[in-house]
């Protein structure tokens, strides 16, 4: 079976100035602050006591008040994966710092997050829409888009 | 003598013979090189998770049957496990045996799609691998069609077990299929498998190494062709896969022939996994009554299964109510796209469109 | 039947006409009558080609009209002259006009000199081998014609390694034909025949074993490279479908798509023609059966047989198809005329003349050299088969770890 | 290597192209055409008279059809649980619940119903006004059918239902009323018990397709006054 570490033995194992940094913890979540994420996942990714190497899943929540990135990722060579998250209270024009140059498979699901939600993904190779074409007005995954009628 | 060249842009799709659904690549070639390609997608972006976030966690069912439109089945699974985990929902053990017996068998469906398409694509004329392979596709549809009145949009999987039971001829059927398939394996692997011209035009193209692989989150046939012996089915497993013993077929170096491989010692493996379901399967109910407005409690939850094209994953997020506050699918085409330019750039248009194939993607799940 | 018969009929007919005009209205007539029975055979051998492969993949094929499905191909053409004839419009219009005939006209000229009785229908042609190998050569001219006035970038592709491929294969093809005219002209000096080695029907009458037995190697080259200048399977590179779309001609519709398809099923009938002329005897066979009849079951025979390969055997890429050609082909036939040559002046000084065990002997020998030679070459070039190891798992990942 | 795989290859293909059992896989519809010997067995000739009795009464028959000229209608092979077009309705069963409305994913079932009337012992009936079925969006997933609590709507077994106009695609009560209801057996154990296949059998009537027997009143009272 495939390990979900404890956010317990992860708290126990996290260096000084990244546990300070995490504001939140669930039961199987660990909340970071935005500005932290790319520090956070350069140490998950190279610490040899996780070694967690690929990224699963990347995907934006909008909770209205702020979005919520969920990372979920799993180390192959450990069987084991984790959750955290981090939340965005600013909404006109949210920014994070892109996790593509430590797992690279994140590369189109940034984009796609960017593409739906309009969280703008920082230092990503090329932050441009994916699925919807150049121009469209809004992100569709967002609570409070508008749905424009398009059959008349 | 440096000979000047002028590179040349060529739009390969969205409508293409060879682009499994529209697709579009931007590809620059210098003479027959490839000197960038780049993939532009979305011309079948539906909205899936939009869609979902106003739909009953029943009705969603219908929507994964048209992510990957070659392996409903699988779809309708990894859905109804993330609601099952959701709201803990209990499922019967019968229910459980004839999901995994269903997901194998769409395992066959859709690697036998992906073998037949990639020697399409080789240009076998008239595709003579491309019509053995849907031959023994028909059969399983037709076992599908017994099990579930549809052929491609099942629709069989419900949270909390299956719609129906499997009616008796179903049996039957699936006796001829576990003596016939194998044969049929064996025969279509010697006509691919030695042939001098496959084994040209496959081997050494399109190699993709393990650390990229696995840095890419590639999941899937492509990623254990690289080698990594990975596989969800074994490393998490979920239904009933404890109980049943099966390979985990492997490749060397990760080429496109390495890529065909597996997936023909995969369907092998999954014909011997329903034999030892058929011989497992107790008698029981196949259904956990639920209601068909229930609401799970808050929270969120992932799981995800392995599809034949790799991991397939539901995040769902629930705030209490009939429908999900949020639908995400982690689709295993769409992210295995990642590692195609680093495949294309420096091989040739006739290894572009091979290892293209290879990859095995399906558009409905690329842009959902 | 020939062009002379037709000269004495029309003579006998209407007496007195100024010899001129009966040439004229006699080539006419059988241009006329040969021209509407290679077109027919053509639209035949779709409907074949059609009906086979689906068999071979356990489909129907066409089915629906007449009896068997025959008449598809009239359904087709039908079909074919109600469509729209489109022009792009930055095409050089005059190029993109004639490309379908310059590409049809040569595979009907070839049907001019077989033989299909001890004549052929233009009469003694004494170099009809050499004919074919010049008419045959503006096939790459007609694809470049097609492909470059379309101004289609798909089309460019696909005329770009057509070219590139035609005229490569040439060389083998005439280096193969090469060491038939050095067995005709041998056998024919010791029968002390007059006709001409380079003659197809020289090269029918030298024939008293077919040449396909009496010299394997040439045959191999012959075929291969045939097939290859047709572009057919596994050498299809012209109009590669699964990848350029059409190939050369991606933009033509209409009636002159139609005259490329024509054309392209009408290549394997023409090719099939010249191969059982020069190697498998033309129309000799049994004496009680009209040669005509012989030439044709023939004709169909390989027909079918490039029918078969095109079902099974995928297509080689542009780079690999051109190693085959100057790496393999090539050498090949070089080893055939050089061993042909020598064979032949050892048996020819010893005694003058052949009997048919000793031809049996040179075929003997020859089987054995191909068989030698084949496999060096391909130890040296082709390809080694897969390797049968386990492959070893990558470190990266670990189903069973289970430990913190 | 040295080409021997291709020669397997050929093998194969030349395997497949005679073998009997790997015959056309593909099915012919609606009419198939056929040579001497299924047409003989076609005509119910197979079993009384033999095959060369056959030929002799019809020589013209089976010389067309040696030359491929005769065809003959077929039925498409289809499981009785298929899931198909035309559906069916008992407007006698339906109470106009509007369920299947509610179960619909694409909403595409219009229900509108009003007093009928007819007073039974559990309260006045429904009637049911308008039932229209947008089948031009229709996704045949089932789940009004799953969704029926008095087994009153059935999915059909049709698929050549193609109509000239979007328009007429719309199924409405009149429409439901007057089909021929063979309903298909997706979702309803009670037909499958009884070995019913819509595409052989014929139409069956609103009582022979419920789970239940139907309760007679002094059930039906009894039901209702131990609440």
């Amino acid at each position: 079976m495939t390990k979900i570490l404890s956010t317990e033995y992860l708290t126990t194992i996290l260096p000084d100035d990244l546990k300070k940094s995490v504001i939140d913890i669930a039961d199987d979540c660990l909340y970071i602050p935005p500005q932290d994420v790319l520090k956070f996942a350069k140490f998950l990714r190279n610490d040899s006591r996780l070694q967690l190497e690929s990224i699963i899943s990347l995907t934006g929540v909008d909770y209205i008040e702020y979005f919520e990135i969920v990372y979920h990722i799993r180390s192959m060579i450990r069987n084991s994966s984790m959750i955290f998250a981090t939340r965005i209270f600013d909404r006109s024009s949210p920014k994070l710092s892109s996790v593509v140059s430590v797992w690279r498979g994140a590369e189109l699901q940034e984009r796609e997050v960017f593409d739906l939600m309009g969280i703008e993904f920082e230092n990503h190779p090329q932050m441009s829409r994916i699925l919807l074409w150049e121009g469209f007005n809004g992100h569709p995954l967002r609570k409070d888009f508008e749905y424009i009628d398009l059959t008349d | 003598m440096a000979f000047k060249t002028e590179p040349v842009t060529i739009n390969l799709g969205p409508q293409h013979p060879s682009t499994h659904g529209v697709f579009r690549l931007k590809v620059t070639f210098d003479g027959e090189q490839i000197v960038d390609a780049e993939p532009v997608i979305g011309y079948m972006h539906r909205g899936t998770e939009k869609l979902a976030e106003e739909r009953s966690y029943v009705q969603i069912v219908t929507l994964t049957d048209r992510l990957d439109w070659v392996s409903s089945m699988t779809n309708n699974l990894a859905y109804v496990r993330t609601v099952e985990k959701l709201a803990n929902i209990d499922v019967p053990i019968r229910a459980r045996y004839l999901r995994v017996l269903c997901s194998e068998l769409q395992r066959i469906a859709s690697h036998l799609i992906a073998t037949g398409f990639l020697m399409q694509e080789l240009g076998t004329f008239g595709g003579t691998p491309l019509m053995y392979c849907f031959r023994e596709r028909e059969k399983i549809l037709d076992m599908f069609e017994m099990l579930c009145g549809a052929r491609i949009t099942l629709s069989y999987m419900r949270p909390g077990g299956l719609v129906q039971d499997a009616p008796p001829e179903f049996w039957e059927r699936l006796k001829i299929f576990q003596k016939e398939m194998p044969g049929y394996v064996d025969e279509l692997e010697s006509l691919i498998s030695d042939n001098e011209v496959v084994l040209a035009r496959t081997k050494n193209v399109g190699i993709l190494s393990d650390r990229v692989a696995v840095d890419s989150s590639v999941t899937g046939p492509m990623l254990r062709a690289s080698g990594v012996r990975w596989d969800l089915r074994k490393a998490d497993p979920y239904e009933v896969y404890n109980s049943l013993h099966f390979e985990i077929p492997i490749g060397s170096v990760g080429d496109t022939f390495d890529r065909y491989f597996v997936r023909i010692n995969e369907i092998r493996e999954s014909i011997k996994i329903i034999n030892q379901v058929v011989e497992q399967i107790p008698t029981g109910p196949i259904r956990t009554e639920i209601p068909y407005f229930f609401k799970p409690p808050i929270g969120n939850a992932y799981t995800s299964v392995e599809a034949p094209k790799g991991e397939l994953g539901f995040y769902l997020v629930s705030d209490g109510g009939i429908s999900p506050y949020r639908c995400h699918i982690r689709s295993p085409s769409f992210i295995n796209l990642t590692v195609l330019k680093d495949l294309l750039v420096g091989s040739t248009m006739a290894d572009l469109i091979v290892v293209f194939g290879s990859i095995d993607i399906v558009m409905g799940e690329v842009d959902r | 039947m020939n062009i002379n018969n037709f000269q004495n009929i029309i003579n006998s007919l209407i007496p007195g006409l100024p010899t001129w005009l009966v040439f004229i209205t006699s080539a006419i007539l059988i241009s006329f009558i040969v021209i509407n029975a290679v077109v027919i055979t053509g639209a035949l051998t779709v409907w074949l080609e059609r009906r086979l492969l689906a068999r071979i993949q356990s489909r129907l094929g066409p089915n629906r009209w007449g009896p068997f499905g025959l008449f598809t191909p009239v359904a087709d053409l039908i079909k074919m002259i109600g469509k729209e004839d489109t022009v792009p419009a930055t095409a050089d219009k005059k190029i993109f006009n004639l490309a379908p005939i310059v590409l049809l006209v040569p595979v009907l000229l070839v049907f001019a000199v077989i033989p299909m009785s001890n004549n052929s229908f233009l009469g003694q042609l004494n170099i009809g081998i050499l004919f074919i190998v010049g008419v045959t050569g503006f096939n790459t001219l007609a694809v470049f014609m097609a492909a470059w006035s379309s101004r289609n970038k798909y089309a460019l592709f696909g005329a770009m390694r057509g070219v590139a491929m035609l005229l490569s294969y040439e060389v083998p093809m005439a280096l193969s034909i090469i060491s038939i005219v050095l067995t005709t002209n041998f056998l024919l000096n010791i029968d002390g025949s007059n006709l001409s080695a380079l003659s197809l029907v020289g090269i029918v009458q030298a024939q008293k074993i077919p040449f396909f037995i009496l010299q394997p190697l040439g045959a191999l080259i012959f075929v291969t490279a045939a097939s290859a200048e047709m572009s057919r399977a596994p050498f299809d590179m012209i109009e590669s479908e699964s990848e350029l779309g059409a190939g050369y001609h991606t933009e033509y519709s209409g009636i002159k798509f139609a005259i490329f398809q024509l054309t392209e099923f009408l290549a394997p009938v023409a090719t099939a023609a010249i191969i059982s002329v020069m190697f498998a005897g033309g129309i000799k066979g049994l004496s009680f059966i009209p040669g005509s009849v012989i030439l044709v079951v023939k004709i169909f025979v390989i027909v079918l047989i490039f029918i078969w390969i095109r079902a099974t055997w995928p297509r080689l890429r542009v780079d690999q198809i051109m190693n085959f050609a100057w790496k393999f082909l090539l050498p090949l036939s070089v080893i055939n005329i050089f061993s042909q040559a020598i064979i032949l002046q050892i048996f020819y000084s010893s005694d003058s003349i052949i009997t048919i065990n000793e031809l049996w002997t040179i075929a003997f020998i020859n089987w054995i050299l191909a068989g030698i030679s084949i496999f060096l070459l391909a130890k040296l070039f082709g390809h080694k088969g897969r390797d049968k190891n386990i492959p070893i798992p990558s470190k990266l990942a670990n189903m069973e770890f289970t430990s913190e | 290597m040295f080409g021997f795989g291709l020669i397997k290859g050929l093998l194969i293909t030349f395997k497949n192209l005679i073998l009997p059992s790997r015959l056309f896989t593909v099915h012919q519809y609606p009419d198939r055409k056929v040579g001497p010997i299924e047409l003989a067995r076609y005509h119910q000739d197979w079993q009384n008279t033999s095959f060369i009795q056959f030929v002799i009464n019809n020589p013209i028959k089976t010389i067309k059809s040696l030359i491929g000229l005769i065809s003959i209608q077929d039925r498409y092979p289809q499981h009785s649980r298929f899931r198909g077009q035309e559906f069916g309705w008992y407007e006698n069963r339906c109470t106009g619940c509007a369920s299947c409305a509610k179960y619909c994913p694409l909403g595409i079932i219009k229900i509108e119903t009003s007093r009928s009337g007819v007073d039974l012992d559990e309260g006045q009936k429904y009637k049911v006004d308008v039932f229209d079925i947008d089948m031009g969006r229709c996704m045949f997933c089932g789940l009004c059918v799953e969704a029926c609590p008095y087994d009153a709507l059935f999915m059909g077994s049709g698929f050549e239902e193609s109509k000239y106009f979007r328009q007429e695609l719309n199924i409405d009560i009149n429409n439901l009323k007057n089909n021929d209801t063979k309903p298909s057996n997706w979702f309803r154990p009670q037909l499958e018990s009884k070995n019913y296949d819509p595409r052989r059998n014929g139409a069956l009537e609103w009582d022979q397709v419920g789970r239940h027997q139907k309760p007679t009143d002094t059930d039906q009272a009894n039901k209702w006054s131990k609440r």
